[in-house]
């Protein structure tokens, strides 16, 4: 897959005035007139605006266990890091009406069969947000009483680091989510790196030969052909 | 004659079809991947042992029917409330009749003891 | 049918928790047992509520809990003493300079370590700022369990602040790991408590804002006065303390009780309620931000010179310009950083008062460099028990009440 | 505080009204006073420190389980009293041995103890008979082990680096 890097063509405003003119009155060639059609029209297909949609219209499941929770209310509802810019703030309670799960805290051996849970009764597209050292791993809590990350039970998607990650981290976090929902091509990296959401195992003895099969035939988004 | 109901029609019909479009349209688009834990009642994350065949108390039935019953009249008072300067005095005397009848069986439901909840 | 699950907990009902069958109670309505479990938005965390509901009214409430535990008190055992102020203070993730400051106060007792009157004064500062932090926190989540949502935002705009003073002086908005045995770990920066002052300024004028927010509000009112109400003895006996049992009109408070780290020093009150419901429960902990305040401005005010930090070499450790410099601050920091300071074996039991009320931080050490036994006597904990009290005989809207304006914090709970 | 002096008048009082072998002995250690009990008498001697001591103590704050593992018997219970008139505590201490970790509760006593009991059977085994409900209160119902003895494994998983990397299965497995 080669990388061609070129500007997409952004000159100033005053000269993208002067074309609007020109194409008005006709006077440029089929050429340039071409190339201002393309910039001026949107192209798209249903997927990407579909995408598009999905992806400002992020509704988190009201989930919270430890601290990452309190940062993570702090970063809903707080003043200063607002998730509400970016179309996620409406927390929702049950999981029947969220397509985000923000797995803000700590993964005790008794809270995973409920958040496996809680992830399998949301309905689709979901995606999950692991927050926090304590989600992604077992943090420094390395003891009985955690599993050590969720993506031993559940796939994830975007990772925050920190304890608690601060309210901008969480952001980030989202907007990375955002990309991959809109299948940005800069993201291409993930697929070169396997480095896509941790897919469900599938239950077949051939895991691994499927595995590797299955994931590179599909593509960065999140619809994984799970049987 | 007519004419003067094609607004209605299109009302109608643009509503019937932005309610169908948006039910449909969510089987169309979304991703659809059932599981068996999904159709199961949702219960703050715990197997829920809820039986269907539950009998709810009374004043849940009691609560229903009055709330609708003084909902109605509400609605029955928009229209009215809307043309009341095209309808003249008489609306206004008829709509009070109404209500007052209406608040006979509010003050009766009361003093029955109905609205309080133990 | 895939292979049996191990946790067979889920799905059978809970031992213990069988009711009686309904029908040998005959109520006039069918007994009906729901969760109102560990995930919802108005336990506050991960508190699972197993309600037996008769209709609206709640018959009976077992809380289970266990769901966020994450074996701290395990883990402090694995870890050098100062090493294990950063487990101790992500057990109640709210009032996190509590939990290190019960910790150390356990170790320097154990050692017999004697804190220099700056770092009581910096660490009461602290305290007393978390404290308003952890009151606006609950105040915006207890109000939003009502139903009103705007106080949280100005809640947590308030709340903003104090971690930004927090970020000045501990570096980290939570778990700041600021106190250290014998101390603090760094003085404050010069315009620190310039900032705090203009902070307390603006709020004393916020809280006036909260109460004409909610005192006016005759929902709030109707909804928090008398409901969950607990007698005091029945609290007593329950091993309630902090704001609940100052609501109920007993004045236990242990910064005048039994003051530690210089508390004797400020003159504050101690707000007491009268009936003992949910409304004297906000008023108290309203009032307490204002104690808070003052406290505050006496802390500064009187702040006085000196080392932040003992001067104890064997436990704390020296300053960085002093390693290019003596050869036994050189050999102190290697042996502090390599193996952690031996506390002498004994046992130490060092209770304060959090925003929730006695935490207590059990210690037992054998000598060697890690503690032998980390245990936290958790208010929330303790408090957690008076729930059943509150509720039973309620409306369900009023066991959700009872449990915002309880404060519980799970992950103190849990341990 | 009792001081040392009191903290003995204490213990001869409930050695003379609870029996001999109630009372092990006393420690005083940095300003804070600790009863030894005989594992048999916790009861009796907690329910004369309420009810019928001169002092009384009419508060339990908290309940401490703990391991001394070297040493036998291993498993410790600290009940932690508080009397508000006086602003005074009081700790009382049992030693249970691991093979009949048995002992008598005293949740009719002090209702506070309910959830610390369970508690501590959850977390090391002792078992507290009377108590009303005894069940694992923070682990899972059907957990085996008691996870805070000392030596119980820390568990976890070993931490990955990269130099023991080629020795844990293949993590993006």
């Amino acid at each position: 897959m080669d990388v061609r890097r070129e500007r997409l063509g952004t000159d100033d405003l005053r000269v993208r005035k002067l074309r609007a003119q020109q194409l008005l009155r006709g006077e440029i060639g089929d050429e340039e007139l071409e190339r201002q059609v393309e910039e001026r029209l949107v192209f798209t297909t249903l997927e990407k605006a579909q995408n598009w949609a999905r992806k400002n219209a992020l509704w988190p499941l009201g989930y919270g266990t430890a601290c990452c929770a309190i940062e993570m209310i702090t970063t809903a509802a707080g003043p200063r890091a607002d998730l509400a810019r970016f179309g996620a703030e409406v927390v929702r309670a049950s999981p029947r009406q969220a397509d985000m799960l923000i797995l803000s805290g700590r993964l005790s051996v008794k809270w995973a069969l409920v958040a496996r849970r809680l992830y399998d009764q949301m309905l689709e597209p979901k995606w999950v947000i692991s927050m926090g050292a304590c989600a992604s791993s077992a943090g420094m809590f390395n003891n009985y009483a955690l599993i050590a990350g969720a993506d031993k039970f559940l796939p994830i998607d975007v990772y925050v680091p920190g304890c608690p990650p601060r309210p901008e981290a969480l952001i980030y976090g989202v907007l990375k989510l955002q990309d991959k929902i809109a299948k940005d091509p800069s993201l291409g990296w993930r697929k070169r790196y396997h480095a896509e959401g941790t897919e469900e195992v599938a239950e077949s003895a051939a895991g691994h030969a499927r595995r590797d099969q299955e994931s590179s035939a599909q593509n960065a988004g999140r619809d994984t052909p799970r049987e | 004659m007519l004419k003067s109901y094609v607004p209605a029609l299109v009302f109608l019909i643009l509503g019937i079809g932005v309610g169908t479009a948006f039910t449909l349209l969510n089987g169309v688009l979304g991703p659809s991947r059932p599981g068996p834990v999904k159709q199961e009642p949702y219960e703050c994350g715990l197997p829920s042992e809820v039986r269907q065949s539950f009998r709810f108390g009374i004043s849940f039935y009691l609560i229903a029917m009055l709330f609708i019953l003084f909902d109605i009249e509400v609605v029955f008072l928009y229209p009215v409330a809307l043309q009341l300067k095209a309808f003249g005095v008489f609306a206004l005397v008829e709509t009070i009749v109404f209500v007052v009848l209406l608040l006979v069986a509010f003050v009766f439901v009361w003093r029955r003891g109905a609205l309080e909840w133990t | 049918m895939t292979e049996r699950v191990v946790h067979t907990e889920l799905e059978e009902p809970i031992t213990g928790t069988a009711l009686t069958p309904a029908e040998e109670v005959e109520p006039e309505t069918e007994l009906f047992t729901v969760n109102i479990g560990p995930q919802h938005p108005a336990t506050h965390g991960v508190l699972r509520l197993f309600c037996t509901l008769e209709g609206e009214l709640v018959r009976d409430v077992k809380p289970i809990i266990g769901y966020v535990h994450t074996g701290i008190e395990k883990s402090c055992e694995d870890h050098q003493y100062w090493k294990a102020i950063t487990f101790v203070e992500r057990m109640d993730y709210l009032a996190y300079y509590f939990n290190a400051l019960a910790f150390c106060m356990a170790v320097e007792r154990l050692l017999d370590e004697e804190v220099p009157p700056r770092a009581q004064y910096l660490r009461v500062a602290h305290l007393e700022l978390n404290r308003i932090a952890s009151h606006l926190f609950w105040l915006g989540t207890a109000i939003l369990d009502i139903g009103a949502i705007s106080p949280i935002f100005y809640a947590l705009r308030d709340r903003e602040r104090v971690l930004d003073l927090f970020e000045m002086s501990g570096g980290q908005r939570l778990h700041t790991r600021y106190f250290q045995v014998g101390g603090v770990i760094e003085d404050i920066p010069p315009g620190w408590d310039r900032e705090v002052r203009r902070f307390s300024k603006e709020f004393s004028t916020r809280i006036d804002q909260f109460e004409d927010l909610l005192d006016g509000n005759e929902i709030f009112l109707r909804r928090a006065k008398n409901t969950g109400v607990v007698s005091e003895e029945r609290l007593l006996a329950l091993g309630v303390t902090g704001p609940l049992l100052r609501a109920a009109g007993n004045p236990w408070d242990l910064r005048k009780a039994m003051p530690y780290s210089s508390y004797d020093h400020f003159d504050f009150k101690i707000p007491v309620g009268t009936v003992g419901d949910n409304y004297d429960r906000y008023r108290v902990r309203l009032a307490e931000l204002r104690e808070s305040l003052k406290i505050i401005e006496q802390a500064l005010d009187g702040m006085p010179e000196g080392p932040w930090i003992t001067p104890n070499r064997k436990v704390a450790l020296p300053p960085r310009h002093e390693l290019a410099t003596s050869m036994e601050a050189l050999i102190h920091h290697f042996k502090l950083v390599t193996e952690g300071f031996r506390v002498p074996p004994g046992e130490a039991y060092a209770p304060i008062e959090s925003p929730r009320g006695e935490l207590g931080c059990y210690l037992l050490a054998d000598g060697s460099a890690k503690p032998a036994r980390v245990h936290m006597r958790d208010p929330s904990f303790v408090n957690l028990q008076a729930v059943p009290d509150m509720a039973r005989g309620g409306l369900i809207a009023d066991l959700i009440t009872s449990v915002a304006f309880l404060d519980p914090i799970l992950g103190g709970i849990d341990r | 505080m009792p001081d040392a002096t009191g903290l003995e008048l204490i213990a001869q009082r409930v050695s003379e009204q609870v029996g001999d072998d109630a009372v092990a002995g006393t420690l005083y250690y940095r300003e804070q006073a600790t009863l030894d009990v005989a594992p048999g008498g916790v009861r009796e001697v907690l329910g004369y420190l309420r009810d019928r001591d001169q002092e009384p103590w009419p508060l339990l704050m908290s309940v401490h389980g703990c391991d001394y593992l070297p040493e036998e018997p291993r498993l410790g219970v600290h009940y932690q009293l508080l009397s508000m008139e006086r602003l005074d505590r009081l700790g009382v201490r049992t030693r249970v041995p691991v093979d009949d970790p048995k002992l008598a509760s005293v949740v009719d006593l002090f209702p506070t103890a309910d959830h610390q009991e369970r508690e501590i059977f959850d977390m090391f085994g002792v078992v507290f008979e009377g108590h009303p409900d005894l069940r694992r209160i923070l682990m899972p119902e059907d957990y085996e082990g008691f996870p805070q003895r000392r030596d119980f494994p820390m568990g976890g998983e070993p931490v990955l680096f990269t130099f023991n990397e080629h020795e844990l299965p293949r993590w993006y497995d």
